[in-house]
Protein backbone atom coordinates (compact mmCIF):
# COMPACT_ATOMS: atom_id res chain seq x y z
CA UNK A 1 0.00 0.00 0.00
CA UNK A 2 2.95 2.49 1.04
CA UNK A 3 4.03 1.40 -2.62
CA UNK A 4 1.14 2.99 -4.47
CA UNK A 5 1.27 6.17 -2.59
CA UNK A 6 4.98 6.79 -3.25
CA UNK A 7 4.93 6.21 -6.54
CA UNK A 8 8.52 5.02 -7.71
CA UNK A 9 11.19 2.76 -6.78
CA UNK A 10 13.30 5.69 -6.21
CA UNK A 11 10.83 7.16 -3.47
CA UNK A 12 9.99 4.22 -1.78
CA UNK A 13 13.76 4.06 -1.28
CA UNK A 14 14.07 7.65 -0.11
CA UNK A 15 11.52 6.74 2.03
CA UNK A 16 13.66 3.77 3.70
CA UNK A 17 16.56 6.29 4.74
CA UNK A 18 14.67 8.95 5.86
CA UNK A 19 12.63 6.31 8.51
CA UNK A 20 16.02 4.63 8.98
CA UNK A 21 17.35 8.51 10.08
CA UNK A 22 14.60 8.60 12.38
CA UNK A 23 16.01 5.39 13.39
CA UNK A 24 19.11 6.74 14.89
CA UNK A 25 17.57 10.00 16.31
CA UNK A 26 14.75 8.46 18.61
CA UNK A 27 15.57 7.33 21.92
CA UNK A 28 14.60 3.87 22.77
CA UNK A 29 11.86 3.87 25.74
CA UNK A 30 13.05 1.53 28.96
CA UNK A 31 10.35 0.73 31.27
CA UNK A 32 11.73 -1.19 34.44
CA UNK A 33 9.17 -3.43 36.46
CA UNK A 34 10.35 -5.63 39.40
CA UNK A 35 7.83 -8.38 41.28
CA UNK A 36 7.88 -10.16 43.95
CA UNK A 37 8.27 -14.17 42.44
CA UNK A 38 4.86 -15.65 42.94
CA UNK A 39 2.48 -16.19 39.85
CA UNK A 40 -0.27 -14.01 42.21
CA UNK A 41 1.72 -11.19 40.12
CA UNK A 42 1.15 -12.72 36.80
CA UNK A 43 -1.59 -9.93 36.84
CA UNK A 44 0.62 -7.02 37.12
CA UNK A 45 2.75 -8.50 33.79
CA UNK A 46 -1.14 -9.24 31.78
CA UNK A 47 -1.84 -5.59 32.29
CA UNK A 48 1.60 -3.88 32.15
CA UNK A 49 2.02 -5.64 28.37
CA UNK A 50 -1.33 -5.49 27.10
CA UNK A 51 -0.77 -1.89 27.57
CA UNK A 52 2.25 -1.62 25.67
CA UNK A 53 1.41 -3.53 22.62
CA UNK A 54 -1.58 -1.62 22.32
CA UNK A 55 0.04 1.72 22.94
CA UNK A 56 2.98 0.41 19.91
CA UNK A 57 0.26 -0.55 17.53
CA UNK A 58 0.79 -4.45 17.23
CA UNK A 59 -2.42 -5.94 15.95
CA UNK A 60 -4.89 -8.63 17.55
CA UNK A 61 -3.01 -11.52 16.79
CA UNK A 62 0.41 -10.32 17.48
CA UNK A 63 -0.44 -8.92 21.03
CA UNK A 64 -2.08 -12.07 21.60
CA UNK A 65 1.46 -13.85 21.42
CA UNK A 66 3.51 -11.11 22.99
CA UNK A 67 0.98 -11.53 26.09
CA UNK A 68 1.25 -15.49 25.85
CA UNK A 69 5.19 -15.32 25.40
CA UNK A 70 5.77 -12.53 28.25
CA UNK A 71 3.25 -14.46 30.49
CA UNK A 72 5.24 -17.98 30.03
CA UNK A 73 8.42 -16.44 30.62
CA UNK A 74 7.40 -14.46 33.85
CA UNK A 75 5.76 -18.06 34.99
CA UNK A 76 9.18 -19.57 34.69
CA UNK A 77 11.28 -17.05 36.29
CA UNK A 78 8.50 -17.30 38.93
CA UNK A 79 8.10 -20.99 39.28
CA UNK A 80 11.55 -22.65 37.71
CA UNK A 81 14.01 -19.41 38.50
CA UNK A 82 12.72 -18.49 41.78
CA UNK A 83 10.90 -21.46 43.33
CA UNK A 84 7.89 -19.42 44.26
CA UNK A 85 9.88 -17.60 46.76
CA UNK A 86 8.41 -14.40 47.11
CA UNK A 87 11.39 -12.69 48.73
CA UNK A 88 13.51 -13.65 45.95
CA UNK A 89 12.59 -10.61 43.10
CA UNK A 90 11.95 -11.28 39.00
CA UNK A 91 13.19 -8.20 37.17
CA UNK A 92 11.73 -6.97 33.92
CA UNK A 93 12.94 -4.77 31.22
CA UNK A 94 10.61 -3.43 28.29
CA UNK A 95 12.20 -2.01 25.62
CA UNK A 96 9.90 0.06 23.24
CA UNK A 97 11.41 0.60 20.07
CA UNK A 98 10.60 2.08 17.07
CA UNK A 99 10.43 -1.20 14.70
CA UNK A 100 10.42 -3.74 17.90
CA UNK A 101 9.57 -4.37 21.19
CA UNK A 102 12.09 -6.34 23.25
CA UNK A 103 11.44 -7.72 26.59
CA UNK A 104 14.16 -8.98 28.57
CA UNK A 105 13.05 -11.66 32.50
CA UNK A 106 15.99 -12.32 34.74
CA UNK A 107 15.47 -14.51 38.26
CA UNK A 108 17.75 -14.51 40.47
CA UNK A 109 17.40 -18.83 40.31
CA UNK A 110 20.72 -21.13 38.89
CA UNK A 111 19.70 -21.07 35.06
CA UNK A 112 19.06 -23.95 33.09
CA UNK A 113 20.46 -25.67 29.85
CA UNK A 114 17.58 -24.99 26.76
CA UNK A 115 19.10 -27.62 24.95
CA UNK A 116 18.13 -30.11 27.74
CA UNK A 117 14.61 -29.16 27.39
CA UNK A 118 12.31 -31.70 25.71
CA UNK A 119 10.81 -31.04 22.67
CA UNK A 120 6.90 -30.79 23.57
CA UNK A 121 5.85 -31.65 19.85
CA UNK A 122 7.10 -35.28 20.01
CA UNK A 123 4.43 -37.70 20.50
CA UNK A 124 5.44 -39.26 22.95
CA UNK A 125 5.04 -35.69 25.10
CA UNK A 126 2.11 -34.94 23.26
CA UNK A 127 -0.08 -35.57 25.95
CA UNK A 128 2.17 -34.10 29.14
CA UNK A 129 0.42 -31.69 30.97
CA UNK A 130 3.55 -29.62 31.03
CA UNK A 131 7.03 -28.47 28.97
CA UNK A 132 5.31 -26.02 26.57
CA UNK A 133 6.04 -22.55 27.72
CA UNK A 134 9.51 -22.36 26.00
CA UNK A 135 8.61 -23.49 22.78
CA UNK A 136 5.47 -21.48 22.83
CA UNK A 137 7.58 -18.53 23.58
CA UNK A 138 9.74 -19.55 20.74
CA UNK A 139 6.89 -19.86 18.29
CA UNK A 140 5.48 -16.41 19.61
CA UNK A 141 7.86 -14.02 19.42
CA UNK A 142 10.35 -13.55 16.73
CA UNK A 143 13.63 -14.38 18.40
CA UNK A 144 14.34 -15.89 21.83
CA UNK A 145 17.80 -15.84 23.59
CA UNK A 146 18.82 -16.79 26.92
CA UNK A 147 21.73 -15.13 29.32
CA UNK A 148 23.50 -15.69 31.77
CA UNK A 149 23.40 -19.38 32.29
CA UNK A 150 19.36 -19.23 31.47
CA UNK A 151 18.52 -16.84 34.20
CA UNK A 152 17.80 -14.48 31.79
CA UNK A 153 15.59 -14.61 28.75
CA UNK A 154 15.57 -12.15 25.72
CA UNK A 155 12.69 -11.55 23.68
CA UNK A 156 12.50 -9.63 20.68
CA UNK A 157 9.40 -9.17 18.36
CA UNK A 158 9.03 -6.64 15.48
CA UNK A 159 6.48 -4.37 14.23
CA UNK A 160 4.58 -5.70 10.87
CA UNK A 161 5.22 -2.54 9.66
CA UNK A 162 8.82 -3.05 10.16
CA UNK A 163 8.93 -6.70 8.48
CA UNK B 1 -11.58 -16.35 37.05
CA UNK B 2 -15.12 -17.40 38.21
CA UNK B 3 -16.49 -21.21 36.97
CA UNK B 4 -19.99 -22.10 37.10
CA UNK B 5 -20.74 -25.69 37.15
CA UNK B 6 -24.52 -27.12 35.54
CA UNK B 7 -26.06 -30.28 34.20
CA UNK B 8 -27.71 -30.66 31.21
CA UNK B 9 -28.58 -33.54 29.60
CA UNK B 10 -26.42 -35.19 32.15
CA UNK B 11 -23.47 -33.58 31.03
CA UNK B 12 -21.97 -31.41 33.60
CA UNK B 13 -20.86 -28.42 31.67
CA UNK B 14 -18.24 -25.38 33.19
CA UNK B 15 -19.10 -22.15 32.34
CA UNK B 16 -15.40 -20.40 32.86
CA UNK B 17 -15.35 -16.70 32.61
CA UNK B 18 -12.00 -15.29 32.85
CA UNK B 19 -8.24 -16.20 32.18
CA UNK B 20 -6.61 -19.53 32.74
CA UNK B 21 -3.29 -18.67 33.63
CA UNK B 22 -1.06 -18.75 36.59
CA UNK B 23 -2.25 -19.56 40.04
CA UNK B 24 -5.26 -18.25 38.50
CA UNK B 25 -5.79 -21.59 36.62
CA UNK B 26 -5.93 -23.72 40.22
CA UNK B 27 -9.64 -22.73 40.62
CA UNK B 28 -10.41 -25.00 37.45
CA UNK B 29 -8.10 -27.86 38.85
CA UNK B 30 -10.04 -27.71 41.74
CA UNK B 31 -13.20 -28.35 40.22
CA UNK B 32 -12.51 -30.22 37.13
CA UNK B 33 -10.84 -33.22 39.77
CA UNK B 34 -13.56 -33.29 41.89
CA UNK B 35 -16.32 -33.83 39.23
CA UNK B 36 -13.97 -36.61 38.15
CA UNK B 37 -12.97 -37.75 41.49
CA UNK B 38 -16.65 -37.68 42.42
CA UNK B 39 -18.40 -39.97 38.88
CA UNK B 40 -18.61 -43.56 38.89
CA UNK B 41 -16.04 -45.14 36.55
CA UNK B 42 -16.79 -44.66 33.26
CA UNK B 43 -19.00 -42.01 33.09
CA UNK B 44 -17.57 -39.05 33.35
CA UNK B 45 -19.35 -36.58 31.05
CA UNK B 46 -17.81 -32.99 30.83
CA UNK B 47 -17.92 -30.31 28.61
CA UNK B 48 -16.05 -27.05 29.30
CA UNK B 49 -17.46 -23.54 28.01
CA UNK B 50 -14.76 -21.82 26.82
CA UNK B 51 -16.56 -18.64 25.37
CA UNK B 52 -15.90 -16.34 28.15
CA UNK B 53 -12.20 -17.17 28.47
CA UNK B 54 -10.08 -14.23 27.57
CA UNK B 55 -6.87 -15.65 27.76
CA UNK B 56 -4.84 -19.05 28.53
CA UNK B 57 -1.44 -20.28 28.98
CA UNK B 58 0.42 -23.32 29.10
CA UNK B 59 0.02 -24.21 32.20
CA UNK B 60 -3.91 -23.47 31.52
CA UNK B 61 -3.41 -25.89 28.82
CA UNK B 62 -1.81 -28.63 30.59
CA UNK B 63 -4.98 -28.56 33.52
CA UNK B 64 -7.14 -29.54 30.45
CA UNK B 65 -4.64 -32.04 29.07
CA UNK B 66 -4.58 -33.23 32.41
CA UNK B 67 -7.94 -33.77 32.70
CA UNK B 68 -8.55 -35.04 29.25
CA UNK B 69 -5.69 -37.92 30.15
CA UNK B 70 -7.77 -38.74 33.98
CA UNK B 71 -11.05 -38.78 31.77
CA UNK B 72 -9.65 -41.26 29.59
CA UNK B 73 -8.39 -43.76 32.05
CA UNK B 74 -11.62 -43.39 34.20
CA UNK B 75 -13.60 -43.87 31.37
CA UNK B 76 -15.69 -41.40 29.92
CA UNK B 77 -15.33 -38.23 28.03
CA UNK B 78 -14.42 -34.35 27.70
CA UNK B 79 -15.14 -31.86 25.25
CA UNK B 80 -14.95 -28.36 24.90
CA UNK B 81 -17.35 -25.69 23.43
CA UNK B 82 -16.68 -22.34 22.27
CA UNK B 83 -12.82 -22.43 21.98
CA UNK B 84 -12.13 -18.55 20.34
CA UNK B 85 -9.24 -17.16 18.36
CA UNK B 86 -6.25 -17.12 20.90
CA UNK B 87 -6.95 -20.74 22.27
CA UNK B 88 -7.55 -22.14 19.41
CA UNK B 89 -4.18 -21.01 18.45
CA UNK B 90 -2.64 -22.21 21.31
CA UNK B 91 -4.07 -25.74 20.73
CA UNK B 92 -3.11 -25.64 16.97
CA UNK B 93 0.29 -24.57 18.11
CA UNK B 94 0.79 -27.27 20.48
CA UNK B 95 -0.24 -29.75 17.60
CA UNK B 96 -3.36 -31.29 20.39
CA UNK B 97 -6.16 -30.13 17.34
CA UNK B 98 -6.74 -33.77 16.48
CA UNK B 99 -7.09 -34.77 21.10
CA UNK B 100 -9.87 -32.44 21.73
CA UNK B 101 -13.32 -32.74 20.71
CA UNK B 102 -14.70 -28.62 19.82
CA UNK B 103 -18.20 -27.64 19.49
CA UNK B 104 -19.45 -24.51 18.46
CA UNK B 105 -23.07 -25.04 19.56
CA UNK B 106 -24.20 -26.26 23.05
CA UNK B 107 -26.90 -28.34 21.81
CA UNK B 108 -25.09 -29.97 19.19
CA UNK B 109 -22.02 -31.12 21.75
CA UNK B 110 -24.62 -32.16 24.75
CA UNK B 111 -25.99 -34.43 21.88
CA UNK B 112 -22.69 -35.84 21.47
CA UNK B 113 -21.99 -37.20 24.91
CA UNK B 114 -25.72 -39.09 24.29
CA UNK C 1 -19.85 -4.20 61.94
CA UNK C 2 -17.26 -6.07 63.12
CA UNK C 3 -18.23 -5.58 66.99
CA UNK C 4 -21.74 -7.36 66.21
CA UNK C 5 -19.80 -10.49 64.73
CA UNK C 6 -17.68 -11.08 67.92
CA UNK C 7 -20.17 -9.95 70.76
CA UNK C 8 -17.72 -8.68 73.38
CA UNK C 9 -14.84 -6.34 74.00
CA UNK C 10 -12.45 -9.18 75.29
CA UNK C 11 -13.49 -10.77 71.78
CA UNK C 12 -12.97 -8.05 70.24
CA UNK C 13 -9.24 -7.49 71.86
CA UNK C 14 -8.05 -10.77 70.87
CA UNK C 15 -9.25 -10.41 67.11
CA UNK C 16 -7.02 -7.64 67.12
CA UNK C 17 -3.94 -8.94 68.63
CA UNK C 18 -4.46 -12.17 66.19
CA UNK C 19 -3.94 -9.86 63.28
CA UNK C 20 -1.58 -7.53 64.53
CA UNK C 21 0.25 -11.31 64.68
CA UNK C 22 -0.29 -11.52 61.28
CA UNK C 23 0.84 -8.43 60.23
CA UNK C 24 4.21 -9.17 61.10
CA UNK C 25 4.50 -12.68 59.78
CA UNK C 26 3.39 -11.43 56.18
CA UNK C 27 6.10 -10.08 53.90
CA UNK C 28 4.58 -7.08 52.60
CA UNK C 29 4.46 -7.47 48.70
CA UNK C 30 6.44 -4.88 46.95
CA UNK C 31 6.73 -3.72 43.43
CA UNK C 32 9.24 -1.45 41.43
CA UNK C 33 8.77 0.13 38.15
CA UNK C 34 11.01 2.94 36.87
CA UNK C 35 9.63 4.94 33.50
CA UNK C 36 10.92 7.52 31.22
CA UNK C 37 9.76 10.65 32.46
CA UNK C 38 6.75 11.39 29.26
CA UNK C 39 3.54 12.11 30.34
CA UNK C 40 2.91 9.52 27.40
CA UNK C 41 4.09 6.82 30.20
CA UNK C 42 0.87 7.68 32.24
CA UNK C 43 -1.44 4.76 30.60
CA UNK C 44 1.08 2.63 32.00
CA UNK C 45 0.68 3.76 35.66
CA UNK C 46 -2.67 3.97 34.58
CA UNK C 47 -3.20 0.12 34.27
CA UNK C 48 -1.07 -0.98 37.12
CA UNK C 49 -2.47 0.96 40.00
CA UNK C 50 -5.91 0.02 38.64
CA UNK C 51 -4.88 -3.70 39.03
CA UNK C 52 -3.45 -3.12 42.01
CA UNK C 53 -6.10 -1.92 44.32
CA UNK C 54 -8.08 -4.08 42.67
CA UNK C 55 -6.01 -7.09 43.54
CA UNK C 56 -5.78 -5.53 47.19
CA UNK C 57 -9.82 -5.23 47.19
CA UNK C 58 -10.69 -1.82 47.52
CA UNK C 59 -13.79 -0.51 46.95
CA UNK C 60 -14.74 2.04 44.27
CA UNK C 61 -14.48 5.09 45.47
CA UNK C 62 -11.16 4.60 47.35
CA UNK C 63 -10.32 2.69 43.90
CA UNK C 64 -10.54 5.94 42.23
CA UNK C 65 -8.78 8.20 44.51
CA UNK C 66 -5.97 6.41 45.01
CA UNK C 67 -6.31 6.46 41.05
CA UNK C 68 -6.17 10.18 40.84
CA UNK C 69 -3.36 10.61 43.89
CA UNK C 70 -0.65 8.31 41.71
CA UNK C 71 -1.56 10.05 38.90
CA UNK C 72 -1.10 13.94 40.05
CA UNK C 73 1.94 12.47 41.85
CA UNK C 74 3.52 10.88 38.11
CA UNK C 75 2.26 13.91 36.06
CA UNK C 76 4.22 16.18 38.82
CA UNK C 77 7.35 14.16 38.93
CA UNK C 78 7.52 13.95 35.12
CA UNK C 79 7.08 17.27 34.38
CA UNK C 80 8.07 19.67 37.33
CA UNK C 81 10.88 17.39 38.69
CA UNK C 82 11.80 15.74 35.10
CA UNK C 83 10.83 18.78 32.89
CA UNK C 84 9.47 15.82 30.37
CA UNK C 85 13.12 14.68 29.92
CA UNK C 86 12.42 10.92 28.88
CA UNK C 87 15.88 10.45 29.05
CA UNK C 88 15.27 11.11 33.08
CA UNK C 89 13.69 8.20 35.10
CA UNK C 90 10.93 8.46 37.57
CA UNK C 91 10.51 5.53 40.12
CA UNK C 92 8.18 3.98 41.15
CA UNK C 93 7.63 1.63 44.51
CA UNK C 94 4.17 0.55 44.94
CA UNK C 95 3.93 -1.79 48.70
CA UNK C 96 1.14 -3.83 49.46
CA UNK C 97 0.48 -4.14 52.99
CA UNK C 98 -2.03 -6.23 54.55
CA UNK C 99 -3.42 -3.21 56.03
CA UNK C 100 -2.85 -0.50 53.40
CA UNK C 101 -1.25 0.50 50.24
CA UNK C 102 1.65 3.08 50.16
CA UNK C 103 3.03 4.60 47.10
CA UNK C 104 6.26 6.28 46.61
CA UNK C 105 7.21 8.69 43.58
CA UNK C 106 10.59 9.93 42.81
CA UNK C 107 11.84 11.86 40.25
CA UNK C 108 15.32 13.44 39.18
CA UNK C 109 14.64 16.96 39.77
CA UNK C 110 16.03 20.00 42.03
CA UNK C 111 12.90 19.21 44.59
CA UNK C 112 10.53 21.90 45.70
CA UNK C 113 8.70 23.13 49.03
CA UNK C 114 5.31 21.99 49.73
CA UNK C 115 5.16 25.13 51.43
CA UNK C 116 5.11 27.51 49.32
CA UNK C 117 2.51 25.93 47.06
CA UNK C 118 -0.61 28.34 47.13
CA UNK C 119 -3.76 26.76 48.46
CA UNK C 120 -6.08 26.11 45.34
CA UNK C 121 -8.98 26.31 47.41
CA UNK C 122 -8.41 30.22 48.02
CA UNK C 123 -11.04 32.16 45.98
CA UNK C 124 -8.08 33.93 43.74
CA UNK C 125 -7.15 30.43 43.01
CA UNK C 126 -10.38 28.33 42.61
CA UNK C 127 -10.48 29.58 38.52
CA UNK C 128 -6.74 28.96 37.57
CA UNK C 129 -6.02 26.14 35.15
CA UNK C 130 -3.30 24.67 37.23
CA UNK C 131 -2.71 23.99 40.82
CA UNK C 132 -4.60 21.53 42.27
CA UNK C 133 -2.67 18.39 42.11
CA UNK C 134 -0.85 18.14 45.32
CA UNK C 135 -4.31 20.09 46.90
CA UNK C 136 -6.02 16.39 45.47
CA UNK C 137 -3.13 13.72 46.18
CA UNK C 138 -3.70 15.33 50.05
CA UNK C 139 -7.23 14.56 50.03
CA UNK C 140 -8.21 11.30 48.45
CA UNK C 141 -4.76 9.66 50.37
CA UNK C 142 -4.50 9.37 54.37
CA UNK C 143 -1.19 10.24 54.42
CA UNK C 144 1.09 12.43 51.76
CA UNK C 145 4.66 13.20 53.11
CA UNK C 146 7.38 14.36 50.85
CA UNK C 147 11.26 13.52 51.68
CA UNK C 148 14.21 14.50 49.58
CA UNK C 149 13.87 18.45 49.55
CA UNK C 150 10.69 17.35 47.50
CA UNK C 151 11.91 14.93 44.96
CA UNK C 152 10.31 12.15 46.56
CA UNK C 153 6.49 11.26 47.80
CA UNK C 154 5.15 9.28 49.78
CA UNK C 155 1.26 8.30 50.05
CA UNK C 156 -0.65 5.78 52.11
CA UNK C 157 -3.97 5.12 52.12
CA UNK C 158 -5.46 2.27 54.42
CA UNK C 159 -8.11 -0.73 53.20
CA UNK C 160 -11.15 0.26 55.08
CA UNK C 161 -11.50 -2.83 56.82
CA UNK C 162 -8.26 -2.01 58.33
CA UNK C 163 -9.61 1.95 59.89
CA UNK D 1 -9.34 9.93 23.89
CA UNK D 2 -11.97 10.02 20.93
CA UNK D 3 -13.91 13.53 20.66
CA UNK D 4 -16.87 13.38 18.26
CA UNK D 5 -17.81 17.00 17.26
CA UNK D 6 -21.62 17.81 16.71
CA UNK D 7 -24.12 20.43 16.24
CA UNK D 8 -27.46 20.29 17.87
CA UNK D 9 -29.65 23.28 17.65
CA UNK D 10 -26.66 25.78 17.21
CA UNK D 11 -24.99 24.11 20.06
CA UNK D 12 -21.51 22.78 19.63
CA UNK D 13 -21.83 18.95 21.35
CA UNK D 14 -18.48 17.42 22.01
CA UNK D 15 -18.64 14.15 22.51
CA UNK D 16 -15.74 12.99 24.82
CA UNK D 17 -14.70 8.82 24.95
CA UNK D 18 -11.91 8.25 27.23
CA UNK D 19 -9.91 9.45 29.63
CA UNK D 20 -8.99 13.25 29.93
CA UNK D 21 -5.58 12.07 31.41
CA UNK D 22 -2.21 13.57 31.11
CA UNK D 23 -0.73 13.99 27.66
CA UNK D 24 -4.37 12.94 26.51
CA UNK D 25 -5.94 15.72 27.35
CA UNK D 26 -4.30 17.90 24.87
CA UNK D 27 -6.66 16.74 22.01
CA UNK D 28 -9.20 18.46 23.85
CA UNK D 29 -7.98 21.50 24.58
CA UNK D 30 -7.00 21.84 20.65
CA UNK D 31 -10.37 20.90 19.82
CA UNK D 32 -12.17 23.25 22.33
CA UNK D 33 -9.62 26.54 21.63
CA UNK D 34 -10.37 25.74 18.27
CA UNK D 35 -14.25 25.51 18.68
CA UNK D 36 -13.99 29.11 20.76
CA UNK D 37 -11.33 30.92 18.04
CA UNK D 38 -13.30 30.19 14.93
CA UNK D 39 -17.15 31.30 16.72
CA UNK D 40 -18.02 34.68 17.02
CA UNK D 41 -17.48 37.07 19.95
CA UNK D 42 -20.25 36.38 22.17
CA UNK D 43 -21.23 33.64 20.43
CA UNK D 44 -19.99 30.29 21.93
CA UNK D 45 -21.93 27.64 22.53
CA UNK D 46 -20.90 24.30 23.86
CA UNK D 47 -21.78 21.45 25.54
CA UNK D 48 -19.37 18.89 27.13
CA UNK D 49 -20.54 15.32 27.03
CA UNK D 50 -18.65 13.44 29.41
CA UNK D 51 -21.05 10.31 29.25
CA UNK D 52 -17.91 7.88 28.01
CA UNK D 53 -15.24 10.03 30.23
CA UNK D 54 -13.89 7.31 32.65
CA UNK D 55 -11.30 9.05 34.58
CA UNK D 56 -9.96 12.99 34.75
CA UNK D 57 -7.04 14.30 36.50
CA UNK D 58 -6.34 17.70 37.61
CA UNK D 59 -4.56 18.80 34.13
CA UNK D 60 -8.17 17.71 32.36
CA UNK D 61 -10.29 20.30 34.89
CA UNK D 62 -7.84 22.58 34.31
CA UNK D 63 -8.43 22.14 30.15
CA UNK D 64 -12.40 22.80 31.21
CA UNK D 65 -11.70 25.51 33.58
CA UNK D 66 -9.62 27.36 31.00
CA UNK D 67 -12.52 27.04 28.49
CA UNK D 68 -15.03 28.26 31.16
CA UNK D 69 -13.07 31.25 31.35
CA UNK D 70 -11.92 32.06 28.37
CA UNK D 71 -16.06 31.75 27.45
CA UNK D 72 -16.09 34.28 29.97
CA UNK D 73 -14.24 36.62 28.43
CA UNK D 74 -15.47 36.39 24.77
CA UNK D 75 -18.77 36.14 25.54
CA UNK D 76 -21.31 32.90 25.00
CA UNK D 77 -21.93 29.75 27.49
CA UNK D 78 -20.04 26.19 28.39
CA UNK D 79 -22.07 23.54 30.14
CA UNK D 80 -21.61 19.64 31.30
CA UNK D 81 -23.75 16.83 30.16
CA UNK D 82 -23.66 13.77 32.29
CA UNK D 83 -21.10 14.76 35.03
CA UNK D 84 -19.89 10.62 36.35
CA UNK D 85 -19.16 9.67 39.93
CA UNK D 86 -15.69 10.35 39.84
CA UNK D 87 -15.37 13.28 37.90
CA UNK D 88 -18.07 15.22 39.94
CA UNK D 89 -15.59 14.10 43.17
CA UNK D 90 -13.17 15.45 41.16
CA UNK D 91 -15.35 19.41 40.87
CA UNK D 92 -16.60 18.80 44.22
CA UNK D 93 -12.91 18.60 45.93
CA UNK D 94 -11.92 21.53 44.02
CA UNK D 95 -15.09 23.52 45.31
CA UNK D 96 -15.97 24.02 41.67
CA UNK D 97 -19.43 22.61 42.09
CA UNK D 98 -21.05 26.21 41.71
CA UNK D 99 -19.28 27.29 38.68
CA UNK D 100 -20.58 24.57 36.31
CA UNK D 101 -23.77 24.58 34.93
CA UNK D 102 -24.46 20.83 34.59
CA UNK D 103 -27.59 18.64 33.06
CA UNK D 104 -27.99 14.63 33.04
CA UNK D 105 -30.21 15.64 30.18
CA UNK D 106 -29.45 16.52 26.55
CA UNK D 107 -32.29 18.02 25.47
CA UNK D 108 -32.93 20.07 28.27
CA UNK D 109 -28.98 21.34 28.32
CA UNK D 110 -29.76 22.23 24.88
CA UNK D 111 -32.74 24.36 25.62
CA UNK D 112 -30.88 26.15 28.14
CA UNK D 113 -28.81 27.73 25.37
CA UNK D 114 -31.80 29.31 23.63
N1 LIG E 1 13.95 -19.39 34.34
C1 LIG E 1 14.22 -20.71 34.47
N2 LIG E 1 15.06 -21.15 35.43
C2 LIG E 1 15.33 -22.47 35.58
N3 LIG E 1 14.81 -23.44 34.80
C3 LIG E 1 13.97 -23.08 33.82
C4 LIG E 1 13.63 -21.71 33.59
N4 LIG E 1 12.77 -21.65 32.54
C5 LIG E 1 12.58 -22.93 32.15
N5 LIG E 1 13.30 -23.80 32.90
C6 LIG E 1 13.39 -25.27 32.76
O1 LIG E 1 12.90 -25.62 31.47
C7 LIG E 1 11.82 -26.54 31.58
C8 LIG E 1 10.81 -26.30 30.46
O2 LIG E 1 10.15 -25.09 30.63
P1 LIG E 1 8.84 -24.79 29.83
O3 LIG E 1 9.03 -25.15 28.42
O4 LIG E 1 8.44 -23.39 30.12
O5 LIG E 1 7.75 -25.80 30.42
P2 LIG E 1 7.21 -25.95 31.92
O6 LIG E 1 7.42 -24.65 32.61
O7 LIG E 1 5.78 -26.31 31.74
O8 LIG E 1 8.00 -27.07 32.53
C9 LIG E 1 11.25 -26.31 32.97
O9 LIG E 1 10.57 -27.44 33.46
C10 LIG E 1 12.51 -25.99 33.75
O10 LIG E 1 13.17 -27.16 34.14
N1 LIG F 1 7.98 16.56 41.88
C1 LIG F 1 8.05 17.92 41.85
N2 LIG F 1 9.22 18.54 41.60
C2 LIG F 1 9.31 19.89 41.56
N3 LIG F 1 8.25 20.70 41.78
C3 LIG F 1 7.07 20.15 42.05
C4 LIG F 1 6.89 18.75 42.10
N4 LIG F 1 5.59 18.49 42.40
C5 LIG F 1 4.99 19.68 42.53
N5 LIG F 1 5.87 20.71 42.31
C6 LIG F 1 5.59 22.17 42.39
O1 LIG F 1 4.35 22.34 43.06
C7 LIG F 1 3.45 23.09 42.25
C8 LIG F 1 2.02 22.63 42.52
O2 LIG F 1 1.83 21.33 42.05
P1 LIG F 1 0.36 20.80 41.87
O3 LIG F 1 -0.42 21.08 43.09
O4 LIG F 1 0.47 19.35 41.48
O5 LIG F 1 -0.27 21.62 40.68
P2 LIG F 1 0.23 21.77 39.16
O6 LIG F 1 1.02 20.55 38.84
O7 LIG F 1 -1.05 21.87 38.38
O8 LIG F 1 1.04 23.02 39.11
C9 LIG F 1 3.91 22.85 40.84
O9 LIG F 1 3.51 23.88 39.96
C10 LIG F 1 5.42 22.78 41.02
O10 LIG F 1 5.97 24.07 41.07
Amino acid sequence: MGVAVFGSQANLDSRISVRNLQVKKTTEHVIHLDLPSSTHFIYVIDSIISEIVNDMGFDKEASEQINLAVIEAAVNAFKHGNNEDSSKRTRFEFILGREELTVIVEDQGVGFNRESVADPLDPSNLLKSSGRGIFLMETCMDSVTYEGSGRIVKMVKSKPSAI
Amino acid sequence: MNINTRQTGGVTVLDIDGRIIGSESLALKNIIDGEIDSAEDGEVKMLLNMKHVRAMDSSGLGIVIAAYTSVQRKGGRIALLHVSGSINSLIVMSKLLTIFDRYDDEGEAIQSFQ
